[in-house]
């Protein structure tokens, strides 16, 4: 099981902050992504942004990076902190 | 090296960080601080107020390689970021950034450091409260240039 | 332009010079502080204190310049230095820089010039006084170099 | 009449914070330098060394500055402060 969260307008474009799923493992995040929007069509807009960034377990990563089971998995628009 | 971070909803005082920089440190001469505040949000009448949210974990863990990898490139004895989250006014304090060290240059360097790099990597992401809605703030090009100018390391 | 400066034996509190900075300040979002402090004495036993010497007039004069050409040079809306003269212990504070911006980058900049140029334009000498003598200490290349840097304009 | 200050090590060198000194005007402050020399022998190597620095009325000048009745002119070591 993958935890994959969404944050800030991403999450409220979506309105669901975290999704768990079920996938065999492991695949890369443009795998991951692929099987998310083949579950939510209506996501595939969203999720494929171009500005979007990538987090695997609390490490910023890239669509390529590998995801084994149990990781936790997070989408969102660019940072505006500060 | 005291290197430190705090993300917190409440409010922080220059002076007290300023005195916890140096608690320890007497090797230090050179003290740079920064602070940034939200903007006057009265000069737009229909801003009421700003939210921040972040990625509890990653947050604290994009901060803490911040000042890892600041404390690699200066010269320094001790680095503390501030961020806050959640409910923020026009004019509030919102990041805090003090360096100390022996250099007055590297404490220069390694604030303005953490600040692009922070402005640029740290997950926060800021929202507009207004009365017909909430609007996010995008990103600014200027702060993608001001972090490209340290390069890879 | 909110620019001010003074010549005191007292102390300072960067909170005060903090929240005097942006009394009448509702613009700036950026807000850099410089501290320097004596270095710790106590590790040459020989050296009891410091005394700072000045040219009084000529030394407000230069202060006031370096501010002015801050100024000019960057979008900064306050700036305020202090130089504490007399006698100072080991790591008293010694010199405080403050600016005020809308720019981070402005505010950073105008800071450290405003260091480099005190540094070596304002008319200030220390002396280490010690039990066979007092000596005056020696200007540092280092900070030709770093003033060097920002060039005639 | 011209005011002469002198600081720091120079001031302790020489013994004396202060000269005033009536001389024809206007001349050059190396001019001014020469006359003083005269008067005072023994100041030759300390008011000729290199990295000495000249005020002439509070601004920063040189050696080849103009000085006119009144003005004050200050010799003094490189400065040290901050």
């Amino acid at each position: 099981m993958i935890k994959v969260l969404f944050f800030a307008s991403l999450r409220e474009r979506l309105g669901v902050d975290k999704i768990e799923f079920i996938v065999d493992t492991p695949l890369s995040v443009m795998d991951l992504r692929l099987a998310i929007i083949k579950q939510h069509p209506a996501w595939e807009s969203e999720l494929t942004k171009k500005n979007l960034l990538i987090a695997v377990n609390k490490e910023q990563s890239h669509i390529e990076s590998l995801i084994h089971t149990g990781d936790e998995v997070a989408f969102f628009p660019p940072v505006t902190g500060g | 090296m005291n290197l430190s971070l705090s993300i917190q909803a409440d409010d922080f005082n220059l002076q007290d960080e300023y005195q916890r920089l140096l608690e320890s440190d007497n090797l230090s001469g050179a003290i740079v601080t920064f602070v940034g505040r939200v903007r006057d949000l009265s000069v737009d009448k229909k801003i009421a107020g700003l939210f921040l949210e972040y990625y509890p974990g990653m947050t604290e863990k994009a901060l803490d390689n911040i000042l890892q990898e600041a404390a690699k490139r200066f010269r320094i004895n001790a680095a503390r970021i501030i961020h806050r989250v959640g409910q923020l006014n026009g004019l509030d304090q919102i990041v805090f950034v003090g360096v100390t060290s022996v250099h007055r240059e590297d404490a220069f360097a390694a604030a303005e450091f953490i600040m692009d790099y922070l402005k640029n990597q740290a997950p926060f992401w800021k929202k507009e409260i207004t009365e017909s809605g909430d609007s996010w703030v995008e990103t600014k090009d200027k702060d993608k240039k001001l972090f490209e100018r340290w390069g890879e390391k």
